[in-house]
């Protein structure tokens, strides 16, 4: 299950799609609006992608998890447009037979993703301005999460 | 040839496609008219990397002359 | 949160337990029973625990993991009793500002579980037999999930 | 002094608890006891832990004479 969306992501639909009789490990990860960033204070997210290629490269990502990690299955969700406060901008669930690989995938797949896929991600801060984030800059905003 | 922008690059050079020739160009040929026609992304521009065919390719790749989908992408920031 | 339950956990509820503003990260670690083990089938798990100190050393994990992840909140959950194929035995969900921590602590908290929290797994094989698990011993199943 | 027992040793004994001294004993020469009287649990015995109020004690730990509440705990398997 690959998916980019313009509203809530279901996280439970993720599970669900990773989840067998042979998944004994599930890890759910989720990234969300973070208010504070250091001091400056977030009002909300903007997402943009390129739709064709960050569906590719999220799918190319999902079969090299499954085989460098021996994974059961994989489900990636990205959300864009505006994610308010709180709410989930991606979500990743994995699934494997034992935990270990579960939890290194998990880890794996989100710091690629914030490597490869064609997403982009606008702050708009609380004092009214806004700022496209294209990390390892020193004049942008690199981004920890 | 059109070249498809996103993010920063699509708010500082104000569309979200660029017409410019890249056929028989390498990618750092491309990245260098980029820089002079449009210097207040030039940072931004050299930091970016080109897909073709909706894959990365590197600053010595040479487009063909009839390139398929095109797209300059800035160092991205989902997740 | 922490709870041991001996009914369907509600995962969405460990999540929502855990997030808030300021938890740009959560991990949500399921761990499912499994059909196999090897070449082994099983039926179903059924799981004991000794209630009272169960619950004080799930929150002494807990508070052990905020302070040395740095986390912003936890939630624990086990199921106790009967736990058939693919359903839920323990929930662990972690948020914190970053990702990092919040795999590391999920990671950490599963592990220390599995070794100081006074819970049983008993295996209900396919071939009728029964088997408490008590690991590392030669002459038991030792869980490795 | 009666000690709560828990899935494997509970199954064994055939009791989910087991009358025996303690006070004044080390945890030691309590499982020696055990050992002796249950020599089908030996092993499992040898590997347990006492809880003395909820708190794992070493094999070193002396009863007091008024315990508060005891427990063998065998090996866990939670998860």
């Amino acid at each position: 299950m690959i998916q980019i969306v313009e509203t809530t992501i279901d996280h439970q639909q993720l599970l669900q799609a990773v989840s067998s009789h042979q998944s004994g490990a599930v890890v759910l990860f989720l990234g969300n609006t973070r208010e504070f960033t250091g001091e400056r204070q977030t009002t909300f997210l903007s997402y943009e992608c390129y739709p064709e290629m960050a569906l590719r490269k999220l799918e190319a990502l999902r079969e090299e998890a499954i085989r460098k990690f021996g994974l059961l299955d994989v489900a990636m969700v990205h959300r864009v447009g505006q994610v308010d406060l709180g709410e989930t901008s991606v979500a990743i669930a994995v699934s494997s037979a034992h935990r270990r690989p579960a939890f290194e995938a998990g880890n794996w797949l989100i710091d690629t993703l914030k490597k490869v896929v064609p997403i982009w991600k606008k702050e708009i801060w609380a004092d009214g301005s806004t700022e496209w984030v294209h990390p390892d800059s020193e004049s942008q905003t690199t981004d920890s999460r | 040839m059109k070249i498809l922008l996103f993010a920063g690059l699509k708010e500082a050079i104000g569309d979200e496609e660029l017409e410019i020739r890249v056929e028989g160009r390498t990618v750092a040929e491309v990245k260098a008219e980029l820089a002079t026609r449009f210097p207040e992304v030039e940072n931004l521009v050299r930091r970016s990397h080109f897909a073709v065919g909706q894959d990365y390719v590197s600053d010595s790749f040479r487009f063909e002359t009839t390139p398929d989908e095109i797209a300059l992408i800035p160092p991205v920031s989902g997740g």
